[in-house]
């Protein structure tokens, strides 16, 4: 690993105000869980480490009935996994945290970390995708919203200017008649996921479909959100027959990458059917 | 890893030709060219920054035509070594022209590329997405010069 | 240039000066010369490095030293209370927890922060708990026993006392 | 067994407290005052001639003590386990002129920290004329491929051919009422030990040499390195700490050794190397990649008569252990079965790769995967429970292999049956819902091999055993303990035959300048070979304490003696006896105050060309298969264990374990994946390893108890040989789920997704077709 500066402001304001000094020779650690690894191969040398993984201010898990649930960037998985406010509210949230990655990596990792590592196999922003987050992201010139689909740009990417920090994820509350499901494949249980898959229904008082939602990982460059295979649920009563089509379209929209692990067709294939089996599980919460 | 591609472009073949022998012509088309040094008629060096996820890579390239059978085919062989040294990346292309019509000529390449290194083992499928991005770009470039 | 880190381990204050990019398993084994916690991997994957920062399993080869400033840090070192050996330890011992041993401080760490949180996990949980330690020698069905066992004592040496 | 105090009871490990404590010291943990950090540096070519090493820059960076070459620095000497076959020792330390993997050695620093190491190794400048390379055993052996080693005995990148035939196979075919030939290929995979490969030398001067190093052999490293350095082997001291695994993976001198040794030499300081993970991958050791012909003929009733087994392996850039694993690949292909007629012939091949070795099973596991899944194929032809043809075709104690073996004792049918019995076999076979399923596999193994590659006068192991005044004893022996937990059952065995408690044993081991020769923990030698050597020392100084027991007691007539639970007594009269450390101080005074010493040793005498004593074993895997994704899920695992007399009932079920585990990663989810001879994931985030969650949670070890006439106490092998039936088993099991069979190994989700596939193509076919 090559020498850095390092410093750990104390407050988002002081940490601004440091990224805006060193733009591109700065590097944010929060968790550090991906980005120390990137730092011991030598990928990525930057001059100053600005580290906010103790920055208290963005350490936080909140609810209220109208504005939903806002966590703070800095909050560790373990947090989130164990909170009794998202076990209340999300418990599908506390159950993906539950099998991301390893107890350590849970333990000392952060949720901000983890979206801005930008990992496309990653398990937090499809289910957040599914739970229509925001995120908010705050630089010199104030604070900006954007939907959690919106955030990602590319491979290890995102939207964040260099100035810029992702300082926290706001879930709306869950509307009533919603199932949500998520869950991922993988060939060495607690181990990284190829494909994984959310699905989100809420159904109308006549059983109709309100509003779906369907994302996927490790089938794109970023996480994806499929909307032309949600909008074949919209007003309809949801059967088996549908969630076939939607599969169907689901699988047109993804652009698995082939790799060591396996072929681009396969991931696509075991996605479409996470997809089916996710949709089916979420239907099966609200029927 | 192997790189494949067949386009057409609407040029004639020799333009084509010329134009991809030619190290100051081609070399603007390639994504994230810095410099280009021709040192004689079939070396050049170049300097290209690529940006892999968060990566950042600056490639300084020596490349070779080592065959050349005007206007249908050549070989060139370029080797490549990070500035941080983060890998190296050796490539063998060959380049096959075919004219379809007077106004029409396909163009195909196959690119044998090593990338040694970090670089090969930590991004193996970000490369491979990314290398495809690339050549894209490549040949977007391309084609824009060779219509204009 | 170094920087200067204040932090418990094992329950002890140092103060020591520390290069920003130094890993806290670098601090602990060569800086500070403790040998329990292993480097297998490097890379935050094989858990042979795993310390308890405030009571929870960390791979402190994907932690830098500096990031536990106030932090409690623990090894497998501040397992024992003198000679007197932690449950864990005993239970590894009587029921074939480990062979080669280079992963089992880290196993006992991961151990213990599950336990810290979960006095009585079942087999699935214990599974589950050491999904980031690697080991090539047991098959982990031992060391899956030897947990469950640990906790069992502890029950009862919590009920005796 | 009742009549014994320590055997075959789950006892503590002598090194548990040090090792739980954290305590423990590893070659890792070493740091000598003014200790240097050295590092090596690899080529990034898979073949390549060496034109010029410029290390000028490098040896001018502040904090450089020494940069070393092969051609400037070292001897050049190749080295290798084969001294008694020079013809095989092909590598060096640092390469000499030409590199033939990527990840081979070309040069090394010493500096005063891992930075300036680092640094100091980007500062040397190799100028490297690629040359063609060849990446797959068969090509490699096709006229025209670039040659990988010169040489009178490599032809077409051939290294070493094994043939053995006996019976007249090609007569037992024409007689078979059935012919069948199939093709199989094994992957590559690593042995992935917990510790990195790590060594830290001190040179002493005056041609005197201490090295530390995580190593399964350390005499073969003091001899090895002594013909590496030009050294007298006497004046090299390899200390042997505690190792961190190694599976076959560390029993060779490694470059790490040779060279933190020379950069020693060269500076007058401790010099430090230690690999990274990544480069224990592309610098280290793999098991070998096989293509496997079997072709094998069989009667209606289910036995097999005839058996002709072609196999050509990857063996990369050098032999390593290679040869031996080619050899004993051909013969693993016969066990645990009665084959009348076998032919057999191996081809060992060079390809620019990291070298392949011996791995836990030693060519085994890839002779029971094809072996095991061709019997069940057999059997479904014929329409027969594969545990029947498997107990039809069996080998029975005494079993004699022509030229190559002679097994006593044998397990196979009581392993057969309890597995079966265990498992509800006969309810589940072939019954089981779809998707789920059952499958056997068998194995035979060695313990310990007669194979004496490193050509050395000494015997295969010695023991001495000194009885301290106040009764505690000390045992020094050559082995290597390396977490398998030899050094207990030494103990175990040493406290049984003495009668004192395991905690008055001291066991010093893993130093070549206080213990024994040995030649170190590989194929599963060091409980019997240890063992009896163990004994010997141990009868020696019975006698010493029972003539002394007679002398004191003062029998008239000559009685037999025996010594139990701290007391020397008369063995029909266990009454009448003495406390035991009265009559060692009574033994040391009459022999003029000398300690009371045994002396042992052991070599295999008459026990064919493999081994002295063969263990055998039957598993029985339950899966379950997603049908939609592919994926495999063990449900249940039993393994029947022959082990002779168990002499840690806890040891042997965590070796069982372990094994069955590791055979599970190779066949479902590891895999060393190279492109253009570029390991692409050389990291345990990219290489797949069974993790806690993954293993079964229901695992039974039974153990079958035989007695074995060669061994100590009746032991023999455990924890190797169940290395080998795993990916058969699992394969046989997953095919009784879902109906198709895997043949290319590993078995991974997508190859079982496409092999449904086409079996659903064919039966749509073949409906159409009706």
């Amino acid at each position: 690993m090559r020498d850095f500066d390092y410093i750990a402001p104390k407050t988002v304001e002081e940490t601004i105000k440091v990224l805006s000094e060193y733009k591109d020779d700065a590097k944010i650690i929060a968790g550090g869980q991906s980005l120390l690894n990137i730092l011991k191969q030598d990928l990525m040398a930057p001059e100053i480490l600005v580290d906010i993984k103790n920055l208290s201010e963005l350490d936080y898990i909140t609810y209220d009935d109208k504005d939903g649930m806002k966590i703070g960037a800095t909050t560790t998985h373990h947090a989130v996994e164990t909170s009794p406010l998202v076990l209340e509210h999300y418990p599908i949230l506390a159950e993906m945290e539950h099998t991301l990655a390893f107890p350590q990596t849970r333990n000392w990792g952060t949720i901000g970390g983890n979206l801005c590592i930008q990992d496309p196999t990653g398990d937090v922003a499809p289910i957040l995708i599914a739970l229509k987050a925001t995120v908010k992201i705050v630089g010199p010139n104030g604070e900006r919203t954007l939907p959690m689909e919106d955030f990602s740009v590319d491979y290890y990417e995102t939207v964040l200017e260099e100035d810029e920090i992702l300082a926290e994820i706001q879930i709306p509350a869950v509307a009533p008649k919603t199932g949500i499901a998520y869950s991922k494949f993988r060939i060495v249980e607690g181990d990284a996921p190829i494909v994984g898959a959310a699905v989100a229904f809420t159904l109308n008082e006549d059983g109709t479909c309100a509003d779906a939602r369907i994302a996927t990982n490790g089938t794109a460059p970023i996480p994806l959100r499929i909307p032309d295979a949600e909008a074949v649920f919209k007003g309809k009563k949801i059967t088996d027959a549908l969630i076939e089509e939607a599969v169907e379209i689901a699988g047109e929209a993804m652009e698995c990458i082939p790799d060591i692990v396996a072929s681009d067709e396969y991931k696509k294939r075991v996605a479409k059917v996470y997809v089916k089996r996710m949709a089916k599980k979420a239907l099966s919460q609200i029927q | 890893m192997i790189v494949e591609e067949t386009f057409t472009v609407n040029a004639p073949a020799q333009k084509v030709w010329d134009f991809i022998i030619n190290p100051e012509l081609i070399g603007p088309c390639v994504p994230g060219l810095e410099k280009i040094d021709v040192i004689d008629e079939n070396t050049y060096d170049t300097v290209v920054k690529v940006k892999v996820g968060f990566i950042k890579v600056k490639m300084n390239t020596r490349t070779v035509i080592t065959e050349k059978d005007p206007p249908h085919h050549m070989k060139t062989v370029s080797d490549g070594r990070d500035a941080l040294k983060a890998g190296e990346v050796h490539q063998e292309m060959t380049v096959d022209i075919k004219e379809q019509s007077e106004n029409t000529t396909e163009i195909s390449y196959k690119a044998d590329v090593r990338i040694t290194g970090k670089l090969a083992t930590f991004g193996e499928k970000i490369m491979r997405s990314t290398t495809k991005k690339l050549s894209d770009q490549f040949i977007k470039n391309l084609k824009q010069k060779l219509e204009e | 240039m170094k920087k200067i880190l204040n932090f418990t381990l094992n329950g002890d204050p140092y103060e020591v000066a520390v290069k920003p990019k130094t890993t806290l398993i670098e601090l602990i084994r060569d800086e500070i010369g403790l040998t329990g916690p292993k480097v297998g991997c490097n890379a935050g994957a094989c858990g042979a490095c795993t310390v308890l920062v405030d009571g929870k399993a960390v791979d402190s080869c994907s932690v830098l030293a500096l990031q536990v400033e106030g932090h409690h840090v623990e090894t497998v070192e501040g397992l024992a209370d003198g000679e007197k050996l932690h449950p864990l330890q005993e239970a590894f011992l009587d029921d074939g927890g480990y062979q080669c041993g280079f992963c089992t401080p880290g196993m006992l760490m991961a151990a213990k922060s599950l336990l810290n949180e979960n006095p009585d996990p079942s087999i699935h949980e214990i599974r589950h708990g050491l999904s980031g330690n690697l080991c090539r020698c047991t098959g982990y069905v031992r060391i899956i026993d030897s947990i469950h066992d640990a906790a069992q004592r502890m029950k009862k040496e919590g009920g005796e006392s | 067994m009742s009549e014994f105090s320590v055997i075959g009871k789950p006892i503590r490990r002598i090194d548990g407290v040090e090792k739980v404590t954290g305590a423990a010291q590893y070659t890792t943990d070493i740091k000598l005052p003014g200790m240097l950090v050295g590092k090596m540096l690899r080529s990034p070519h898979p073949h390549a001639k060496i034109l010029n090493i410029d290390t000028h820059a490098a040896e001018k960076l502040p904090g450089v003590k020494a940069v070393i070459t092969g051609p400037r620095d070292t001897l050049g000497v190749k080295y290798s386990n084969w001294r008694r076959y020079p013809h095989l020792m092909d590598e060096t330390a640092l390469a000499m002129d030409r590199v033939r993997y990527i990840g081979e050695p070309v040069a090394a620093v010493a500096a005063i920290d891992n930075d300036v190491a680092e640094e100091a190794l980007s500062l040397i400048e190799v100028e490297y004329e690629i040359l063609p390379a060849v990446f797959d055993p068969l090509e490699a052996m096709k006229d025209g491929a670039p040659k990988i080693h010169e040489g009178p005995t490599v032809r077409n990148n051939v290294s070493e051919a094994r043939h053995f035939e006996f019976g007249n196979v090609d007569e037992a075919f024409k007689t078979c009422d059935y012919v069948r030939e199939d093709t199989f290929y094994l992957h590559s995979v690593v042995h992935a030990f917990i510790e990195p490969y790590n060594s830290v030398a001190r040179y002493e001067g005056d041609g005197h040499l201490t090295l530390w190093t995580t190593t399964q052999t350390p005499y073969y490293i003091q001899t090895l390195l002594a013909m590496a350095l030009g050294l007298k082997e006497g004046n090299i001291r390899i200390i042997k700490p505690h190792v961190g695994g190694g599976f076959g993976g560390k029993m060779e001198l490694f470059s790490d050794q040779v060279v933190a040794s020379i950069l020693s030499m060269k500076t007058g300081k401790p010099v430090k190397v230690e690999l990274t993970r990544e480069e224990c991958f592309e610098g280290g050791r793999r098991r070998h990649p096989m293509y496997y012909t079997l072709k094998t003929g069989y009667m209606k009733d289910g036995r097999i008569i005839a058996k002709e087994a072609k196999l050509y392996t990857d063996g990369g850039a050098y032999n390593a252990m290679g040869p031996t694993s080619l050899y004993l690949s051909g013969f693993f292909q016969m066990f645990p079965y009665n084959i009348p007629n076998y032919r057999y012939d191996g081809f060992h091949v060079y390809t620019n790769k990291i070298p392949a070795t011996a791995m836990r099973g030693f060519g085994g596991p890839q002779a029971e995967f094809t072996c095991d899944s061709q019997i069940d194929m057999i059997a479904e032809h014929l329409g027969m429970d594969p545990a029947e043809i498997r107990l039809k075709n069996r080998m029975e104690p005494g079993h004699v292999i022509p030229g190559l073996a002679k097994v006593e004792s044998c397990g196979i049918k009581e392993c057969i049956e309890r597995a079966m019995e265990s498992t509800g076999w006969k309810e589940k076979k072939g019954k089981l819902p779809k998707g789920r399923g059952i499958g056997m596999g068998c194995y035979g193994f060695m313990s310990g091999g007669v194979f004496n590659w490193i050509n050395s006068p000494y015997a295969y192991s010695g023991a001495m055993v000194r009885v301290n005044v106040d009764g505690t004893v000390n045992v020094y022996i050559g082995s290597a303990e390396i977490g398998q937990g030899s050094d207990t059952v030494a103990a175990q065995i040493v406290a049984e035959k003495l009668g004192v408690p395991m905690s008055d044993i001291n066991v010093i081991r893993g130093d070549t300048h206080t213990c024994p020769p040995d030649l170190g923990a590989w194929g599963s030698r060091q409980t019997l070979m240890v063992g009896n050597a163990l004994i010997m020392a141990c009868d020696q100084v019975l006698e010493k304490l029972y003539k002394t027991a007679a002398a004191l007691m003062g029998p008239n007539v000559v009685y037999d003696y025996a010594a139990k639970d701290g007391r020397i007594f008369i063995k029909e009269r266990p009454e009448r006896g003495l406390d035991f450390v009265e009559v060692v101080k009574a033994a040391i005074r009459a022999d003029e105050g000398n300690q009371i010493i045994g002396r042992g040793y052991y070599t295999p005498h008459d026990k064919g060309m493999v081994s002295p004593a063969y263990s055998f074993g039957a598993q029985v895997a339950e899966v379950e298969v997603d049908e939609e994704t592919g994926k495999v899920t063990l449900l249940q695992v039993t393994t029947a264990h022959d082990c002779g007399q168990v002499i840690n009932e806890l040891g042997v079920e965590g070796q069982l374990e372990g094994a069955f585990v590791m055979g599970q990663g190779y066949t479902l989810s590891e895999n060393l994946v190279t492109d253009q001879g570029k390991i692409l994931n050389p990291s345990f985030v990219d290489y797949k390893l069974m993790r806690a969650p993954d293993v079964p949670e229901n695992f039974t070890s039974l153990m079958v108890e035989t007695y074995e006439p060669e061994g100590p106490f009746g032991a023999k092998e455990a924890g190797e040989g169940l290395t080998n039936p795993n990916a058969g088993c699992i394969a046989n099991a997953i095919y009784d789920a879902i109906g198709v069979r895997i043949t290319d190994m590993p078995i991974t989700p997508e190859k079982i997704l496409k092999a449904l596939d086409e079996k659903k193509k064919k039966r749509q076919k073949d409906k159409r077709n009706e």
